[in-house]
C-alpha cells in the first residue's frame, strides 16, 4: 500500500512556524555533515578510535524522521548513528567526547562511536550487530501499548539489515499484535561492499511489509520534507491505529562504510558516487528554502557558520576533557547494590 | 507449610510477582492457551489476561529481544524458552543485547529480564534437545545465572531474579517440575548468590546444582551407610559464584567432588575447581574431582542415555577416590 | 504466482502404469497410518521414549511429494518425519526400531522418532530445531548447482517455522543464487497448540514468497494427487530453470502435537477435529481409486491387511532387537581415526 | 622460508586447498568481490570464481546452515564470520546442527566444515565487537576449536582443518593477522590436537593460546632478564585438548600461569586448572594461577580498555606469584 501518492501533494503554505522548522531542518543537517567531516578529521588524528561510520550523505533522513516525532518518542539505531544522536537533540560536545572516549561522552566513553545513548531523551542507541536493535525496538513499542501510553518506537537500519532474520521476526510480531513501531530502512544500496542487489532477492524493500500485511511506503531520502511527511504519516498510523509501518528510504552514502573503506574502489566506481552527490541533501533543501523565500544563501552561510562554531566548540571541548577514572572499568556491569530491588 | 511441585511453586513465584508489579509479563511459546509447555504457567492467561501472558511465534530471537526492548521501557519481562535448547537462536539478544546494555550506555540503561525455561537433558529427547549451557552464560559478565534444585528455592529464587534489576538466565529442569517439597507461603525470597548447605558433612564436599544436587544427596546418603560423612552445598547461583560458602566447606573437609549434569570441558565445575586449589591449595588432601555428563551429544537410546549421565555411583566412585579408598 | 489453475486439469487417462503407482500412494498411505498407530501404542507401553509425533491426517503431503522425486534428491524433514521416511523407501523395521533405540534401527539407536536418517536414500534427517533445517535444504541444494547435478533439495517443515528468521534467511538466498530446493510448508494448521492465525501476521502462506520473487502454489493436501502434481511442477522447476519454489500444503494433524498431547482440548475442539477427519486422505484417495476403477474395497482390504503384516513384523522385530553395545555410547562423535583425510 | 602475515598465510592455505579439492569453497560476508573484510580472501575471487567464492547477505544463520547442508552433500565449505561476535547468531547451526548430524545419524552423515574469522578483541570495538567465545565452542563435543597464534602454524592448520572430516571452529584474531612470520611453502600441514612449545623454559609453564601467546613471549623475556626461565606452551588447539603436553611441561616447571584473552569464568583456563590439579597434583609446588580478559564487558575508552585486557605485566606478577617471589 504504497503511499506514495499523498507525498506529492502541495506544500503548505509557509507559516513563520513552519519557515522556522524548515530553517533548523537545514541547520541541523549542516550540523551532522561539519560534525562528521570533523570526526572523520580526529579519526586520522588517532583521537578517534575502533570502528567509525560516517553519516554523510544520509542527513535528511535522520533529520526528517526525527522531526516527526514528539519527546516522549523511542530511538533505536544502529552503529551510523551519530546524525540520529544529534538531530535528536544531544549535544555535538557530548557525542563528540563519546568518540573520543571519554567520561563526558553520552555514554561515559564506554561505548564509542557506535553506541551512543540519551535515555533522557529517548534516544536508546546506537547497536553494532546488524539487525539486533530491529527486535528492541519491536519491544520498546511492545512496552507502549502495554502501558497504553502515547509513545511510538522508532528504529532505523540499513537495507542489508532486511535480510537477517531478526527483521522478519520483529515485523512479524509487530504486525501480528498492532504495536506503535516504525521500521525506518535508510536504503543507502550497499551493505559495506555488497550492493542490495547481490544480497535480497527483491529489490524493492518496502515490498517485505507484504509478508506481514504491514502498511509501507518508499521514500526519496535526499528530501527531508518528504521523509518528514511520510514519518509523519507513519507516526500517526502508529498512535492512531497502533499500527507498525515499514518505510524504505532511499538514500546514499557518500563517505566509504567506515573510516576504513575508501569511498569508491572495488565495489562502486568514482563516477557512481559523483553521480549520487549531485542530490545532496543539503543543497537540495538549501535550493528549496531559496525557492520559497525562507533563506537566502547568506542565510545558509550564517547556519553554516554556526553550526560550525559549534562543532570546532565540541571539538576542543572533547579534545581537553578527562578520561573515564579507571573505576569505571567496573562499573555498570551490574546494577549497584548487586541489583536487588 | 504447604507441600508444593517445583512446578506448582515456579507457577506462585510468577502469580505472586505478576500481582504484586503490575510491570511483570509472561512471553513465551504455549504459555498462555496451551498453560505451558510444562504447564508452569497453568491459569495465569485467565488470571492475567492476554497482554500480560503472551503467546508468541516460534522466534526466540525476535520474542528475546522484544522482551530486552521492553525492559529497556521499564516492564519486568519473564521470557520463556520452551527450553534452553532452543534459546541458542536468542542467544545474541541475551549476549550481545541484555548483558551489554548498562554498560556500553554508561550505565544509562538497565535491563531487568528474566530468561526462563528447563535446561539439560529430560527422558530420550537425544541430542538437539538434551544440552545444559549454564557454563556458557556463566562466563559472560552483565549476566546473572540461577539454577534452583528444590521447590522452595524455585519459589525464592525466581521471585528474587524477577525484582532484580539485572538480566537473568534462569535454569530450571524438566525432570525436576514433578518434585515435592516445603514452600512458604507468600513473601519468600532466596538471595542470588547465596549458596545452601543441603546435607552437612565432614569428611568431603560435594559441590553440586540443579538436577545434580539430587545426584549428590543420593551419594551422599549411600555413602553415610558405609559411614562416609558429606558435605552436599548446592551452589543455586551459578554465577555470581558463592566461593567463600565453597572453600568455608571444602576448608573443613580437606576433599570435594563436584558433580555438574553438563560436558566437562570448560563447565562450572572446572571454575569451582580453578578456585578452590587457587585460594585453599594447602587445605586440599587430594585433587578435586569432577563427575559430569559423558562428552558425547546426548544418545538416544535409554540405556545410553543412562550411561552418558552424571548418577550416584559415579559420584560415590569419585568420593572414594577423593578419600583414597579406591 | 499461484499456479494453482494449472492443477484443475483433468487426470491423465489411467494406464497400467499409472493405476500401478496409485496404487502404491495408498499402500504407503496405509502404511504411515498403520505405522503411526502401532508407534502410538508402542509409546503408551514405554518401549518408545521421548518425544514421538505421530503424522496421521497429513500422509498425502509426504507420500504425494515424495512420489515426485528421483532416487537421486536430497530430503531433509523436521521431527515429524515418520511419513517421509516411509514413503522415501526407509523400511518400516529400520523405523520402528529407531524409535524403540536398537541398534538395527536406522540411525542405529541414537537418534530416536526425531532423527530418523538414511543416507543411502538421501534421506538426511530428522531435525528438532523449528527452522533449523531449512537452510540446510538450501546448502544442498547449493551444493547440488556447485556440482552442476541434476539433483533436487527437498525440505518439509510446519507452517509455524515460517515465522522464524531460519527460513526467511534460506529462501532469500535459495532465490537470490537460483538454487534447485523446495520448500515444502505443511500447514495443518497448528504450531503446537498455537493455530496459524495467532503466530503468522498474514494467513496465506505461500505470499511469504513474495520477498523473495520465488514460485508459490497452494496445494490441497489431503488429495495425494494434487500434492504430486504440484510437486512435480516444481521439480521441474528446480531441475531445468533451477529456480527454488515454496509450497503451501494445507492439511490437518488428527493427533495431538505429540504424545503427550490429547487430540482436542484447550486449543482446538473435538467438533473441529471431527470435521477435518471427514477428509481423510486415505479414504478420499481410496474413493478416488474406486472411482477410476483402479482398486476396489476388496483392493483396498486387501492392501490393509499388507500393510498391517508388514508394521507388526516390524514391530516384532523392533521389540526383539538389541540395544546398541555400551560402547556405542562413544562412538561416531567425530570420525573414525580423528578425521584427518 | 618466505616471511608472510599471519593474514597471508591463511590466504595461502585458502588458495592451496582451494587449488587441490575442487569441493572446498569459501562463503561469507564481503568474502569476494570486497576481497575480505580483513582482506584474508584477497584475490580468491578471481582465481577461483562466484561459485566457490561467495560473497552472503548478512545471515549468519542462514549461510552456516547453508554450509552445513552443503558439507552433508560431501563439500568442503568454508564458512567466514566477519568476526566470532556475529557467529551467535548462527551458533544453533554450528551446535544443533554441525555437532550432531554424524551422532544423531548413528554414524552416517559427517559434517566436514570450516567456520573461521577473527576472534576477540581488536582496539576500542567496544563490547558488542569484542568477545572471545573459544571455551563455548571447546565446551562442545562434535567440534573441534583451533586457533593458531603464528603465521606458520595459521597456515598449517587452517589446511589440516579443511581435510578434516569433522566441523571445525577457526579462531583467528584481527591484532593477528599483520604479524609476520617465516612460513614453510606448500604442503605444510600442522596437525590438530598438538600443543607447542613457543619457548623452552625450567622456572614455570605459561600456558597460553591465541593472542595470548605473544602476551606469554613478552613476559618470558621479561622474566629471563630478571633469572627466572619460563616456557611458553602453545595449546594451539583447544579442542581436543593436549593435556599430555601441558603435564609434560608442569610436572618439569612445577609451577604454571594460564594466559587467555577471554572472561575467566569457565574459560579455557579453568578446564586446564583442572587437567592438571587432578592429574599432577602433586607435582605442584604452587597453585595453578590464571590471567584472563577483566570480568566486565568490553568498554571503548583506550586506557580502559588496556587495563581490561591481559597483558605482560600481569602475566609477570602472575609468575612471581607462583614462584613465592612477592
Ligand atoms: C550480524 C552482523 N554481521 C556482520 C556485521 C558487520 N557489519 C557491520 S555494518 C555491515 C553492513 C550493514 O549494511 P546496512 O545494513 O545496509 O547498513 P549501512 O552500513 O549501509 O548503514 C556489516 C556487514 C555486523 N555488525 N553484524
Ligand atoms: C526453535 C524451536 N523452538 C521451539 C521448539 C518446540 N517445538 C517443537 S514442534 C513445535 C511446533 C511446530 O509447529 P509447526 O512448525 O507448525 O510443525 P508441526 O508440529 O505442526 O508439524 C514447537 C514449538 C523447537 N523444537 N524448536
Ligand atoms: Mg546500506
Ligand atoms: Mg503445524
Amino acid at each position: 500500500m504504497a503511499r506514495t501518492a499523498a507525498s506529492k501533494a502541495a506544500p503548505p503554505a509557509i507559516d513563520a512556524a513552519t519557515a522556522e522548522s524548515w530553517r533548523q531542518w537545514l541547520r541541523q543537517m549542516l550540523l551532522i555533515r561539519r560534525f562528521e567531516e570533523k570526526a572523520g578529521e580526529a579519526y586520522s588524528l588517532g583521537k578517534i578510535g575502533g570502528f567509525c561510520h560516517l553519516y554523510i550523505g544520509q542527513e535528511a533522513v535522520a533529520v526528517g524522521s526525527i522531526a516527526a516525532l514528539g519527546p516522549q518518542d523511542y530511538l533505536v539505531t544502529s552503529y551510523r548513528e551519530h546524525g540520529h544522536a544529534l538531530a535528536r537533540g544531544l549535544s555535538a560536545r557530548a557525542c563528540m567526547a563519546e568518540l573520543f572516549g571519554k567520561a563526558a561522552g553520552c555514554s561515559g566513553g564506554k561505548g564509542g562511536s557506535m553506541h551512543l545513548f540519551d535515555a533522557s531523551l529517548g534516544f536508546l542507541g546506537g547497536h553494532g550487530i546488524v539487525g539486533g536493535h530491529i527486535p528492541l525496538a519491536t519491544g520498546l513499542a511492545f512496552a507502549s501499548k502495554y502501558r497504553d501510553e502515547d509513545r511510538v518506537a522508532v528504529c532505523w537500519f540499513g537495507e542489508a539489515a532486511v535480510n537477517n532474520g531478526a527483521f522478519h521476526e520483529a515485523l512479524n510480531m509487530a504486525a501480528l499484535w498492532k504495536l506503535p513501531a516504525i521500521y525506518i530502512c535508510e536504503n543507502n544500496r550497499y551493505g559495506m561492499g555488497t550492493a542490495l542487489e547481490r544480497a535480497s532477492a527483491i529489490y524493492d524493500i518496502s515490498e517485505r511489509a507484504c509478508s506481514y500485511d504491514m502498511a509501507n511506503e518508499v521514500v526519496d531520502g535526499q528530501d527531508v520534507l518528504e521523509v518528514y511527511r511520510a514519518t509523519a504519516r507513519a507516526v500517526e498510523r502508529a498512535r492512531t491505529e497502533k499500527h507498525p509501518t515499514l518505510l524504505e528510504i532511499r538514500t546514499y552514502r557518500f563517505m566509504g562504510h567506515s573510516m576504513s573503506d575508501p569511498i569508491h574502489g572495488h565495489y562502486r566506481t568514482r563516477e557512481e558516487v559523483e553521480e549520487h552527490r549531485k542530490r545532496d541533501p543539503i543543497t537540495v533543501w538549501a535550493k528549496r528554502l531559496a525557492d520559497d523565500g525562507v533563506l537566502d544563501d547568506e542565510g545558509v552561510k550564517a547556519l553554516d557558520a554556526d553550526v560550525i562554531t559549534e562543532v570546532e566548540d565540541a571539538y576542543r571541548f572533547a579534545d581537553a576533557a578527562p578520561d573515564p577514572a579507571p573505576e569505571a572499568l567496573w562499573a555498570d556491569v551490574y546494577a549497584p547494590l548487586g541489583g536487588e530491588a | 507449610m504447604a507441600v508444593l511441585t517445583y512446578r506448582d511453586a515456579l507457577n506462585q513465584a510468577l502469580r505472586e510477582e505478576m500481582a504484586r508489579d503490575g510491570g511483570v509479563f509472561l512471553m513465551g511459546e504455549e504459555v498462555g492457551v496451551y498453560q505451558g509447555a510444562y504447564k508452569v504457567s497453568r491459569g495465569l492467561l485467565d488470571e492475567f489476561g492476554p497482554m500480560r501472558v503472551v503467546d508468541t511465534p516460534i522466534t526466540e530471537l525476535g520474542f528475546a529481544g522484544l522482551g530486552v526492548g521492553a525492559a529497556m521501557a521499564g516492564l519486568r519481562p519473564v521470557i520463556e524458552f520452551m527450553t534452553w535448547n532452543f534459546a541458542l537462536l536468542a542467544i545474541d539478544q541475551v549476549v550481545n543485547a541484555a548483558a551489554k546494555l548498562r554498560y556500553m550506555s554508561g550505565g544509562q540503561v538497565a535491563c531487568p529480564i528474566v530468561f526462563r525455561g528447563p535446561g539439560g537433558a529430560a527422558l530420550q529427547l537425544a541430542s538437539q534437545h538434551s544440552q545444559a549451557f549454564e557454563s556458557w552464560y556463566a562466563h559472560v559478565p552483565g549476566l546473572k545465572v540461577v539454577m534452583p534444585a528444590t521447590p522452595a528455592d524455585a519459589k525464592g529464587l525466581l521471585k528474587s531474579a524477577i525484582r532484580d534489576e539485572d538480566p537473568i538466565v534462569f535454569i530450571e529442569g524438566e525432570m525436576l517440575y514433578n518434585t515435592k517439597g516445603e514452600v512458604p507461603e507468600g513473601e519468600h525470597l532466596v538471595p542470588i548468590g547465596k549458596a545452601d548447605v543441603k546435607r552437612a558433612g565432614t569428611d568431603l564436599t560435594l559441590v553440586c546444582h540443579s538436577k545434580s544436587v539430587q545426584v549428590a544427596l543420593k551419594a551422599a546418603e549411600q555413602l553415610a551407610q558405609e559411614g562416609i560423612s558429606a558435605e552436599v552445598l548446592d551452589l543455586r547461583t551459578i554465577r555470581p559464584l558463592d566461593v567463600p560458602a565453597i572453600l568455608e566447606s571444602v576448608a573443613r573437609t580437606h576433599r570435594c567432588v563436584v558433580v555438574e549434569e553438563g560436558w566437562a570441558f570448560a563447565g562450572v565445575g572446572a571454575q569451582v575447581v580453578d578456585e578452590i586449589q587457587r585460594e585453599i591449595f594447602d587445605e586440599l588432601d587430594a585433587p578435586v574431582l569432577r563427575v559430569t555428563g559423558a562428552d558425547v551429544p546426548m544418545p538416544y537410546n535409554k540405556h545410553l542415555e543412562k550411561a552418558a549421565k552424571a548418577d550416584p555411583p559415579k559420584v560415590i566412585a569419585a568420593a572414594k577416590r577423593v578419600l583414597y579408598l579406591e
